[in-house]
Order: C-alpha cells, then structure tokens, then sequence
C-alpha cells in the first residue's frame, strides 16, 4: 500500500496515509480514533488492522506498519531490533488504551459476587466446582447461591486478555495458580472455550453457570465480581482501572520515550482495581521522513490527549487514561523526530 | 417359453411430437419377425416400445396397448424393469459395460436375478453364450480384460451374448449386424434360427437378404415426409411381402437393387 | 439353452392367465407388485408409528421426523421385498435414502438460509447497500441503540472489495486451471509430467486458507517490501485456494468428453488447439461451469486469508493495487468477533447478518450467470 | 525425393497449437512452482522448530508431542465429515441426476449448490449460535444410553461445541462440493449403458450399480478429495465451532483441536519460535493431504484399466 | 485434384501388439478401393493409418512409409493437420458434434479452423454437403436445430456431409452405411461413384454387394487368429477379387452366402 504521508509542512496541516497493525482489544477505539482524527485532519487516512499484537509487533518490526499496538510493551530484544527501521533510538511504547477485565459470571439474579483471588483462582483451576462453594458463599453472606456446576469459559485463541487475567491470578494467588503466565489458557485445565472476546461473551450467556474473563465493556447483562482489594472488594468500573494504572511503577532501563509498565496486580489500595489490560501503541523515536514524522505526531497526539480518549472511551467503552499519564505519554510522542 | 406380442393402436410420441402412428400388429411366439424400412421411419421407436425402453428417452410416451400374451405393458402396476427381464434387446451400437470384464458383461444381466450362481454354472454359460454369439474363440484368452478393447464387431456380439444369457422370452433386436462381418453375421442369423424355436424374435435390419433369409414375417414401416409420423405399412408373411407385395411402397422398397 | 434357469419369473407366467372374479383379465405382469396405495399406506403407518415412537420419551418435532423417515424406509423396504422380491427392495430402499439423503441436506441449507434471512433482513436497507463503515463508531452505534434510531453503516466498501478480489483472483485462477486440466487430459496424457501436477494438484486442496494468505503475503513481502498490503495480494491468495478445485472439476469435465467427438474434430483436419476449444471445452461447459462457481464459491467465502494479505478498511476503495481492502467476510468476522461497540452488538450483529446474506446472494447471482454461459455452449438435447 | 509437399505448407498453422499447449504446459509448470514455493516456504518458516529445544516448543515437550494430537484431532473432523458427506452427497447428486423429475432437477442441484455460497464465518457463527444448543440434547441421550461407547462417553458437553459438532459443520460445508462434481458427471454417464443394464431387466438402482457408479466413480473420488481438502483446511468455521482441548477419545465432549484452526487461533499473537510452530503445523497438514491424496490415486490407478473414461 | 496413395511395408502397433502387419498397397487416385474382412482383422487400424488417425489412440504407431502422391505421411515435421485435412475420414460410429446445431455440423470442418467464408457461401455450402449426403430433404427445415435430435442413419449422413464439406483429395469411410437404410445407403453409393471423378475414396464394408458394387479395387485382410496381427491377403481388381481369387482364403469369403 501506499503508506508514505505525501505532503505536510512542519508544525501545520497534515496529509497521507498511516498505517498500524496489532492488539484486537484497540479496535474499538481504533475506528474511534481514526474517525476523529480523519475528521479533523482532511486528506489523512488511517488505516488498522486488529490482526492481533504479536502480528502487529511483527509488522511494525518488519517495516510494514509505521506504529502497532499491543498488548504487551516491546521486550528488550524486540526494542533492539526495532533500530533496523526505527534508527538508532529505536521504537518506544505508550499506554493508549486502558480497560478492565470483567471476571464475569451467568447465574440467573445475581449481579455481583465478592470473590478473592485464591477463590477465582480455584474456580478457574477447576478445583471449586458448584457454585454453592462455601468458599463462594464464605464472601457473599445473603446471597442465595444454587447448587448449579459452574462452567468456566476461557478464549481459546491467544489472547492479551488472557495474559493479563492469567498474570494477576500468578501474582495475587501464586499458592493456587502454578501455571505459567501467557496468552495461551493452561492446556490441562479442559474447560468449555471460545474464540475472541465475543465469543466466550456468547457462550457464557448461554450456559446458566458459566464463568469467564472478558472486557468490561463487553459482557452486556451478565453478572460481575468484585474483586477483593485489600481489605475491600473493588467493582469494576472504568474509574477504578485508571486507579489501577496509577499503581503501575515503569519498566526500569528503557529509552528516554519509552512509558511501558509494570502493573501492580497485587496493590491493596482500596477502589483500584487490579485485572487490567493496557494496551500500548509502539511509535519510531524518528520517521525517515518528515511528512510521515509529522503525521505519527500528530495521530498520537491526537490519540492521547483528552478528546482522544473521551472518543475512545464513549465508543469502545474503556476507561481513559489519567490526565497525568497522558499529558507524559504526549510529551514523549511529541519527542518524534526525523532522521537524520 | 416364449409369448406372443399383440399391439393394439399404438402412438409413439417424443413430447409432443407423433412419432409411430396407429400400430397394430400380432406378433406369433416362436416367430421371427422383422421390421424393415427407410431411415428415420421408427423402426427404432417402435421397437423400443415393446419393452418400454422408449421411456428412458425423455420425452418419450405411448397411447395404446402391447399386451404380452394378453398382459398390458402399460397397464398402472406394471413395473417395466419386469417387462424388461422377459422381453430383452439388443442395441443398434454396440454398448458393453466399460469397467467390466467381458465375463462380468456376459453375466451382467444373469447376476442381477441369481447372486449365488455357482462358480461353474457361470463359466459355462459364459462360454455357451459366447460361442451363441460366436465370439468364444477370439476372446476365450481375454475373459477377464475390459470389454470395451475389442473391435466394434467384438463388442456387438459381446451384447448379443450378454442379452442371450438371461434368457428372456422375447429378444428385441435393433440393427445387430450392421456392425459386424460376414462370418459373424451368419452365427448370429444361425443363432436367431435357433432361438426361435424357443424364443419370440423380432429383428429391425437394413438388410433386405438378411430379412428374407431370417424372418418369418416382415413389417414395413414408412414414413410420408419429415416430421410425419412413421406407420406400419403392411406386415404379411416374409415371402409375400418379397415377392407380392399388396402395396406399392413396399414394391419399391424391397425390389431395390440393395442387400 | 436351459442348463441355468436364472430368472425371476412369475410364479404362473407359464399358465393360462387366470380371470379374476369380475372377469377382467388379471394381468401377470403386475402380479407379485405392491398396489398403489401401499406408499402412501406405509407412510401414515410410519407416521403414526413415528408419533407413538416419539412420545415415549417426550415428543418433539425432531425425533417425531427421525423415527417417522427411518420406520418408513425400513418398512417399505421390508415390505417390497416380501412382496416383490429383495431386488425389488434393495431397488426401494435405495430410492428412499436417496430422497431422505436430499431431504436430510435441505435440512441444514434451510436452518442456515432461515439464520441468514431471519438476522439479515432487517438490515438490508438503502443505506446499507450504498454505504461504507467509514465515520461509524462506537459512539454512533450506541446512539442508535439509545435513541432507537435507525443503524448506520453499510457493506458498499466490503460489497466492492468482494466483488474487485474475486474477480481478480478468478481471472488468475480460471485460465491457470482450466489450461493446466487441459494439459492434463489433452497434452499430458499420463506422463511424469502429468502425474506430479495431478498429485500437487491434490495436495494444493489441503492447504489451509489462512497458509495460503501467509504464503501471499510472503510472496509480495520478497517482491515488494514488507508493506504490501492490497487486494491484489488478496487475489493471489485466493487464486491458491481455487486453482485446485478448477482444475480438478475441470480434468473430470474434460475426461468424460467421448472420444469419438475429438476424433470428429482431428479428420477434419482441425487443430488441436481449435478442437479443444470449439470442441471439447464446449461439450464440457456445463460441468466446468459448475466447477468454476463452485470455486468461486469456495473463496469468496474466506476470511483469514483477506484479514492477512489485505488488511481492513472501513472506507471504499477501487483500487486492488493501492491501500486496503475489505470483503464481505472480513466484514462479517470483524463485526461478529469485534463489534464496533462492544456495549451495544446489536448493531453490528445485524450488520454482519446483512452482509452475510448480501453474500449470499451475489453467490446466487453468479450461479445464475454461470448457468446460463453454461446453456449457451452446452450440448443441445432433443430436437 | 523432392521435398515432402505436405511438410512445406504444414507449419503456418502450428502456430497456433505451439502457443495454445505451451500455454497449457505452462499453467502446470505454474502450478508445481506454486506449490513448490508454498513448501519451500512453509519449511524456511517452519524450520527453527524443528531444531529447537523440546522445552521451548508449546507444552514443553518437543514438536512432536505438540503436534500429535491436534493431527488426530484434524483426523477426525475431517473423517466424520467425509463419513457423513460422502454418502449423503453422492446421493443427492444420484437424486438430481436420476430420481428427481427432470424438470425440477437443475433447480435443485442450483438449491444444494447455495450451500458452497455461505461463508464459512457464517457456517461458524450457525454453528455455535443454532446447531451446537440444538445438539446438546442428543449428545446428552448418546452418553447417558451409549455412553460405554469411548466415542460417546459422557458427561456431554453443555454448549454443543464438540469436534462432533465441528464434524457436522464441516460435512455441511462438503457437501455441495461433492454433490456437484458427481452430479455434473452422473448426468454425462453415456446413455448407451444405462439403457445396456436398463434392457438387461435392471431396476433403477441396479443400473446405477451397473453403469453410472463405475463410469463416475473416479471422478466421484476426485469430489471426495476435494472435500477432504476443504476439511482439512477449514479454519474459521471450526474455530468458532469448537471448544477446543487435550485429544479425548469422546466426540461429544468439548476437546480436540485442529491443525488449521490451531492456526488460526494462534497466529494473531503468535511470534518467533511459536509462529514457527504453527507453520510447521501447516507443514504436517500438508503431508497429511499429501498422503491421503497418495492413497486415493493408488486407489484410482488400480481400476485403471476398467475406468469409464475413453 | 485427387491423390495416389502409396502404403510401403507397413506395421502398426498398439503400444506392442502387432494389430496390422506388413502392408503393400498402391491405390490409384481417382478410384474406389475396399478393405474387406473378418471383424477384428485390422482394416479399421489400417485405415486410420492412412490419415494419422490412429496417432489419436494411445498407444498407436506404425513402422513403414504412406506416401500421398510420393509425400510420406510420416516423415518427420509433416504435420498431421495437414494431412487430415487432405485425407478425410468418416466413421463408423456416427459421431455429430452434441453443442452444435446442423448446420453448424455441416460447417465444422470450415468453421473450427476459422476459414473466412461468406453468408451466401455457406448456405450453398451446407445445402451441397446435405444434398450430397442425401439428407438435405430431411433436415432443411431445421438446420438450427441439434444434430444429435437425429436418428442414428441420419446422424451419419450428417458425418458424411461434414467430410464432404471440406473437399478432401481422399476420403476414407469406415463401414459408413453400417447404420444406413437401402435408401440411404443407395445415395452414399451413388454419391461415392460420384466423388470418385474428383477423388480417391477408400471404404470400409462387410457388404460383399456393396463392395462389388462400388469399388474398383479389393483388398481382402485376414487374421489368423487372436492376438495374430492382421494381413493383407490379397489386393487386385474387384472383379478378379470377386470372381477369380488367387488365394483360398479369399475364396472362402467372399463366397459366404452374405451381403
Ligand atoms: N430422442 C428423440 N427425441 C425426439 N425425436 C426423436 C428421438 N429419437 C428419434 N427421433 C425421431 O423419431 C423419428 C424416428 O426415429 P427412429 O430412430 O425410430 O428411426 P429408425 O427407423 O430407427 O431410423 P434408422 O434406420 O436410421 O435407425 C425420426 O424422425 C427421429 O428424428
Ligand atoms: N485401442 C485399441 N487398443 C488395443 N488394441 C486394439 C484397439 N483397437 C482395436 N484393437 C485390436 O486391434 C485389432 C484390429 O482391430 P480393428 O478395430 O482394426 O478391426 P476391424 O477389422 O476394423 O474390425 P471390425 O470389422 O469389427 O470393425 C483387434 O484385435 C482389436 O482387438
Ligand atoms: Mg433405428
Ligand atoms: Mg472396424
Ligand atoms: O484483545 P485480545 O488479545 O484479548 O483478543
């Protein structure tokens, strides 16, 4: 395709075409984004494919995206390579979309449950079976739990959310959840499955006792967990995850740009919540050519600034990212420059 | 046992077009009859009415009555493959089954009615139906090779044998030796002399010696023009209709200088 | 001639045909056969039979079916063979599976069909037709849900990179395939050569359609830089897909061509070339017509392959050398899997059954285009 | 002699033949350097896993352990889509070829023809959405009744979304593709021997056995293995149908995984030594169509001689 | 212009089966010659070696020299097209086009090779062939329609219009009227004496009559048993053949009771 921008003098309007590829999760927010964003800058075009993160990784790598989004920041060696088409500064990755992970749950009249991380961590495990578990109903006094099996529900595709659901039971529940954390459910844990977010969404509506983990924004009418936070059980909310993220420490010895993070799955700051998803974009530090620097520019910023992200957050619903973390994430976009 | 054939106002119609026109026509059991005239006239048609193979042509479909010894063909409840399995038929072209043997041709018809025929019985009326059609000799080596590697002649009189070995009790043959040579024309003439004592034949031929020499009654067909229907013209003793002939079309026919 | 006496005749063909009591002839031919009725008077039997079958373990409409078809084949068969003979039986039971077979593959054509039209319909509108994604958002989706108004969006981009896709993928593989069957059935004859294609050939039609998109991508990687992404690319993919059933459906088509019509052709001092083509191909039209659109069919379905080589687009776009690409089915996936709202599917839902259906539909269409090329050429019957 | 007048004007017209089956040679060379490029190209991919240390690959132990049950698994799809496909698409073709009434015919051969029309994103979401809850009660009558039966050993899978189910999705997406090549040439077997048997005193089905079966049947495996193909390869329908897992020996259980769907499934997020992982599962499916495909030929070649065709 | 056809030691294979062995023959242009025979003996596999045809078979190939008019066949670089188009040939199964109507039958050898020629031509064209093949009464009023609608003696008068449409310098026929009736066999006849001014005609036939009738010359092949190759046995002047054959065997056949 045509991806080089074609015109655009410095600091004014741009034009041309960018390209991205990666993370699914974005998608939402993408076609936000780009809606937005092709509306303010006529004669720009944004295109993205949600072919997944690794996907996007790889092509962004490869030169074949001129930004991807993941969900997952670039590890070191990936930074590394990416010197061979970003320049010798290498690529950098920025928070851009933030979104809770519901542990979410089909159980006719009830809405919410108070779950530990042990207990979801077991019922994941498939070592807690019926729903009327007293370690269920140890959290949940008044709640008339039924004696239905539960079905637990996980995506069979690789999955960022499966990582970050999986990475929070390794880190808040290390006793029960001995897997190894990554995008790939356990392969012994045989459970029912879906593909994609939809999908295990679906499947769980239609089975009375199923369980998942899913996008907040996602699970429609079914009911959710609370989950335990310190001494409290947090509810999902957008506000909570952006409190989450404010937990997060960055990620030692990277670049000058570079904002990837370390969540903190196991903060006990009461209204944080801690299973979420952070979705990075990967920009070049410099863009062979200033129409195409110009354009990256201007798109995170775009991105990243506060309309940006009240855009996204209305269409894909996901919380926005913090005032704080965004206006470091813009300065660090702000820092693309061109080639020399 | 053989039976007789009693055709009784017959049409014959392609869709909507009248091929054969108000036939009717007694044909004696233990008889040989022949049809004889012009190209195109529904010799063919006709013929294929008496065991109802014209129904596999589409379109094809009759009015009136062929009653095989007094039972209606086409009469509702009657199944033609049964009528198929007493009146047999050779084709015109020569039709063996391609992805059998020359033996399993031969038994084709015979294996559809007895699946435990003993291994003997079979070879011997393979061969008894082989030499009838006089083909034993050149094929003998060859009984398990496809039929459909022999010469078109072969082929023909490996039909012949085919149709022979189910016995039916009336052998319907369309042109069987056009393609075939003199020597094999005259075992498959001697055969149908032999037949008849046993069997009903009726012969289509091209062939006026060939009719004189086999047939005991002739039938000639004619035809107006195109796109009329054919009709019978006048069906008599074999002997009258070669040497007095009631109507003038078949003076001519058969008084050609051809054979 | 009597040393096997191997017919099935009636019992009584050698006597005298009886009078039955009114005095009509009864006919011997028709002895031993099943009245007219008896179809009919198996099926209510089946029926009421299926009905008892099916309330002793709680009625329902499906298990009502399944025993009222299978008593009735059973039946009819062991009935006609009792009556008529077991070759008269095997003959009925045949003829009863082939019908319950055609029957039993309506059955998922016409849930599927049902599925298709019952979501679809309701989004097939103007605006749907003749309208991108382009613009449509979450937040607009969830307005129309909120406020009841009407879904916004369409399918005309995906409906164009359908249509550009698979027409550029068939214009590669329709002469690759016809031309390599005619190697195969008219010039290879049963050469070494001949033999590998076939085998590859064979083993083409197993290669995942998501491979064949990696493999595409790869391809245009090497030729042109690692951003080639464009319908195009697409259409090579695709092309892998159906050159195998092109090619196989065709060398059939050619294969049961008679001989003898060739023949024809060469003692009349026709070329080769002009006897396969005037000749041959004519003949044959109508099963390599079928071929085609059964390949077409096959591909222009696919989604993995498109989402690899020709990325996503929201927007129209003629162009299948430049920029990305959309197709129905990548529609369809993405607004199945990955709703432009997560909160509110509905919307997308009904977009990707709308789409679906419009699919289906353009495939109709091209069946009936295919079907009458085929009558054109096709051999003509009768007179 | 002089020279040979018949070769002096002889050459002018080649021209045309010359062009017409260099062209032909040319698509079938084409072809081979397709497919050789598609191997060579799936092995430079797939060749670091084969090299790689068993504790990197997915599940820690070697290739080979990885990949012997979803070749199972895909074995199985694929089988009882053919199980059901085969019989049932021959018999539709034989129904529109010589049961139907003849008028009715095209139509219906066009109404079975739709069902290659339906994406196969449509076929999974059908799948998952209509036909798996509408199995869930069958698959709970063959555990509790059959259930000492390993294919259909209980407990029966809540959602429906077994490999069975997949099966049956996938012989539904088969089926027009075997139904219309068997069809096309059912309707070419010469009349000659179908009237050859019917004159023999054959009923219907007896002159199928005798004369359209044998003359159709090499083309009726060339349908076979084109579905086979579009079974094996099938990815989005399964992966959305599926509820995948470890092999189990149950049908009716969510478990079992395909080589192409596990593609499919994995390939968005997959990177480095795992994407060479799944390439080389497309390798393998590439050998199984391959040896599949090697035993239909032998299959064909040893009627050779006895084929139909001319 | 006709054509002389010189036939020097020839053998002709089916991949290794000797189905034809060591002809000599000379046939004179502007004559009639009849391969007579047994069925199997090979004169349809010689014939078809007299215009490359059983190059088309697999499997088929000769050893020896055909030289037409001193030309040989086989020389290398001579181009079969050039002499098929030459050296035409109808068979013994009527073979019409199925996708073409009957004109366009007529026209085949014409129009397949895309020869230019006008309206006006064509229709004259067509109605000569027809007529020529003394079908042209019968079909005239539906030259659109398909030729495979005919009957099986019509079709193959329909073969033989379409050879004669080209204006071969030799036809060679292969039992032609095998499928004809007296009255078209008659025209055939009539219509081979005709093309005989202008041409070299090569004919196949069982037919003694039809041989006697119409040929200048006989060959008479035999075959002296199965998987024996075919010979020619004797090659003189009808009449001789007929009346005074040197070799017994000819003797034998020719003085069969059949025609
Ligand atoms: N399948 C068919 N559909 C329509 N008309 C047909 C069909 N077959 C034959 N006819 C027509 O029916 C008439 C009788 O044909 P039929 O084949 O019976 O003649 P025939 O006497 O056997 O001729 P021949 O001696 O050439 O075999 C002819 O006008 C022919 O064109
Ligand atoms: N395609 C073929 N492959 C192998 N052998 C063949 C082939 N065609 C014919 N033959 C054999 O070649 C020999 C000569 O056959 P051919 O057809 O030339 O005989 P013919 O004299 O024309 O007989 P007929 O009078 O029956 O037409 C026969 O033994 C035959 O079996
Ligand atoms: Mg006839
Ligand atoms: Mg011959
Ligand atoms: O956004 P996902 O990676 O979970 O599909």
């Amino acid at each position: 395709g045509t991806d080089a921008a074609t015109s655009g003098s410095a600091g004014g309007a741009v034009t041309g075409t960018l390209t991205g590829s990666g993370a699914s999760s974005q998608k939402s927010a993408m076609e936000a984004w780009k809606a937005g964003f092709e509306a303010a800058n006529a004669g720009t075009m944004v295109q993205y494919s949600p072919d997944g993160s690794g996907a996007g990784r790889k092509a962004f790598l490869a030169g074949g995206a001129q930004f991807a989004g993941s969900d997952a920041y670039l590890k070191d060696e990936e930074i590394e390579s990416s010197k061979e088409v970003c320049g010798p500064d290498g690529a950098f990755n920025v928070p851009a979309y933030v979104s809770p992970i519901a542990v979410a749950f089909n159980l006719p009249g009830v809405e919410t449950l108070n779950l530990d991380a042990a207990t979801i961590a077991k019922i994941f495990k498939l070592e807690i079976t019926k729903w009327n578990d007293p370690a269920i109903a140890a959290t949940n006094e008044g709640v008339s739990l039924p004696d239905t099996a539960i079905t637990v529900v996980h995506r069979n595709d690789e999955s960022g959310t499966t990582e970050n659901f999986v990475e929070y039971l390794a880190a808040t529940a290390k006793d029960v959840w001995d897997y190894e954390v990554s995008g790939d459910w356990p392969k012994d844990l045989a459970s029912e499955n879906a593909k994609g977010t939809s999908g295990v969404v679906a499947t769980t509506t239609a089975t009375e006792g199923a369980i998942t983990y899913a996008d907040f924004s996602a699970v429609g009418d079914l009911g959710t967990v609370n989950v335990k936070v310190g001494d409290d059980f947090t509810k999902i909310s957008a506000d909570a995850a952006a409190k989450g993220v404010e937990a997060a420490t960055p990620v030692k010895d990277r670049g000058a740009l570079d904002m990837s993070l370390d969540l903190k799955r196991d903060t006990t700051e009461s209204g944080s919540y801690p299973i979420i998803l952070v979705s990075y974009h990967v920009f070049c530090s410099t863009y062979k050519d200033q129409a195409t620097a110009d354009l990256v520019k201007s798109f995170g910023e775009y991105v990243l600034s506060d309309a940006g992200q009240k855009e996204a957050a209305t269409s894909a619903g996901n919380a926005p990212l913090s005032a704080k973390m965004s206006a470091a994430a813009i300065k660090s976009v702000e820092q693309i420059t061109v080639a020399k | 046992m053989s039976k007789r054939i009693d055709v009784k106002d017959l049409n014959v119609y392609y869709t909507n077009f009248l091929a054969v026109e108000d036939v009717n026509i007694e044909i004696e059991a233990k008889s040989v009859t022949a049809f004889i005239g012009p190209s195109g006239c529904g010799k063919s048609t006709f013929l294929r009415t008496l065991n109802r193979m014209h129904e596999v042509i589409p379109g094809g479909r009759v009015e009136g009555e062929v009653l095989l010894d007094g039972d209606n063909l086409y009469e509702s409840g009657v199944d033609p493959v049964t009528v198929r399995s007493q009146i047999g038929m050779v084709f015109q072209r020569p039709n063996p089954f391609p992805t059998m043997s020359i033996r399993d041709n031969v038994l084709a018809g015979v294996k559809l009615n007895s699946k435990k025929i003993s291994r003997s019985d079979a070879e011997d009326l393979v061969e008894k139906s082989l030499r009838g059609a006089n083909l034993w000799n050149e094929v003998k080596d060859r009984l398990d090779k496809p039929g459909s590697g022999l010469s078109g002649g072969q082929q023909q009189r490996l039909c012949i044998a085919r149709t022979i070995a189910v016995k039916p009790q009336v052998i319907l043959m369309d042109e069987p030796c056009s393609a075939l040579d003199p020597i094999s024309t005259l075992a498959i003439e001697d055969l149908i002399n032999e037949l008849k004592n046993e069997f009903t034949v009726v012969i289509v031929t091209h062939n006026m010696q060939q009719a004189a020499r086999v047939s005991d009654k002739t039938a000639f067909f004619n035809i107006a023009g195109t796109g009329k229907p054919g009709k019978l013209i006048e069906y008599a003793e074999t002997a009258t209709i070669f040497s007095n002939p009631t109507v003038k079309a078949t003076e001519d026919y058969v008084s050609g200088r051809f054979g | 001639m009597s040393a096997v006496t191997t017919r099935n005749l009636p019992k009584n063909s050698s006597r005298k045909p009886g009078l039955t009591p009114n005095g009509r002839k009864r006919n011997s031919l028709s002895k031993g056969h099943l009245p007219r009725w008896a179809t009919p008077g198996i099926a209510a039997g089946s029926l009421i039979l299926g009905a008892a079958a099916s309330t002793l373990g709680g009625f329902s409409v499906v298990t009502f079916a399944i025993f009222t078809a299978i008593i009735f084949v059973v039946a009819s068969a062991i009935i006609t063979t009792v009556v008529e003979g077991s070759r008269r039986g095997k003959n009925a039971l045949a003829t009863h599976l082939v019908y319950a077979a055609f029957l039993l593959a309506l059955i998922p054509l016409v849930s599927v069909l049902f599925t298709v039209l019952q979501k679809g319909l309701p989004g097939i509108n103007m605006h749907f037709l003749f309208h991108s994604m382009n613009g449509v958002t979450g937040a607009i989706d969830n307005a129309s849900v909120e406020n009841g108004t009407p879904v916004l969006g369409g399918a005309y981009h995906a409906v164009v990179g359908t249509l550009l896709i698979t027409m550029w993928s068939t214009l590669i593989s329709v002469p690759v395939g016809m031309l390599t069957a005619i190697y195969l059935v008219e010039y290879g004859k049963n050469g070494p050569l001949a033999r590998a294609i076939t085998f590859f050939v064979d083993v083409m039609t197993g290669i995942p359609s998501i491979v064949a998109g990696l493999f595409a991508t790869a391809l245009f990687a090497v030729i042109m830089g690692p951003t080639a992404r464009m319908g195009i690319v697409a259409a090579v993919a695709l092309s892998v897909l159906m050159i195998p059933t092109v090619v196989r459906s065709t060398e059939e088509m050619l294969k049961i061509v008679p001989n003898e019509l060739r023949e024809a052709a060469y003692a009349l001092g026709v070329r080769k070339w002009r006897t396969i083509a005037k000749v041959v191909i004519p003949t044959a039209i109508s099963g390599i017509a079928s071929g085609v659109t059964l390949a077409i069919a096959r591909v222009i379905g696919e989604t993995a392959p498109i989402l690899v080589t020709a990325g996503l687009a929201n927007n129209i776009n003629v162009n299948v050398f430049g920029n990305w690409m959309a197709t129905l089915p990548t529609f369809i996936y993405y607004q199945i899997l990955t709703p432009t709202s997560p909160t509110n599917v509905d919307p997308s839902i009904q977009r990707a059954w709308a789409a679906a259906l419009l699919l289906i539909l353009m495939v109709m269409v091209l069946n009936l285009g295919a079907r009458l090329v085929a009558s054109l050429f096709a051999p003509k019957k009768g007179r | 002699m002089t020279t040979n007048a018949l070769r002096r004007n002889g050459s002018k017209g080649q021209v045309g033949d010359k062009v017409f089956s260099g062209a032909a040679l040319g698509a079938g060379i084409l072809i081979l350097v397709t497919l050789l490029a598609v191997a060579v190209f799936l092995l430079i991919q797939a060749l670091p896993i084969f090299s790689a240390d068993p504790e990197l690959v997915s599940g820690g132990e070697g290739f080979a352990t990885y990949i012997f049950p979803i070749v199972i698994g895909t074995v199985i799809a694929a089988a009882i889509a053919l199980v059901i496909a085969t019989p049932v698409g021959i018999a539709v073709a034989l129904f529109i070829s010589h049961y139907a009434p003849r008028r009715l015919a095209a139509g219906l051969g066009y109404v079975i023809d739709l069902l290659a029309a339906i994406p196969s994103v449509i076929y999974g979401a059908w799948g998952y959405l209509v036909l798996a809850p509408a199995l869930v009660p069958i698959y709970a009558w063959l555990a509790e009744n059959l259930g000492f039966i390993p294919i259909f050993e209980g407990p029966a899978s809540q959602t429906g979304k077994t490999i069975f189910t997949a099966g049956i999705v996938l012989a539904v997406m088969v089926l027009p593709i075997i139904t219309s090549l068997s069809r096309e040439i059912f309707l070419q077997t010469p009349k000659l021997h179908e009237e050859a048997a019917l004159a023999l005193g054959a009923t219907r089905w007896e002159m199928i056995v005798m004369s359209v079966i044998p003359f159709a049947r090499p083309g009726i495996i060339s349908a076979v293995m084109l579905g086979l193909g579009r079974a094996l390869g099938e990815t989005m329908a399964v992966a959305l149908v599926l509820s995948t897992g470890a092999l189990i020996p149950s049908l009716i259980k969510s478990g079992n995984q395909t080589i192409a769907a596990e593609i499919a499934l994995n390939f968005p997020e997959a990177f480095g030594l795992r994407l060479s992982e799944l390439i080389a599962a497309g390798l393998v499916l590439f050998v199984i169509t391959l040896v599949v495909n090697l035993i239909a030929r032998a299959i064909i070649a040893r009627h050779k001689e006895f084929s139909g065709a001319n």
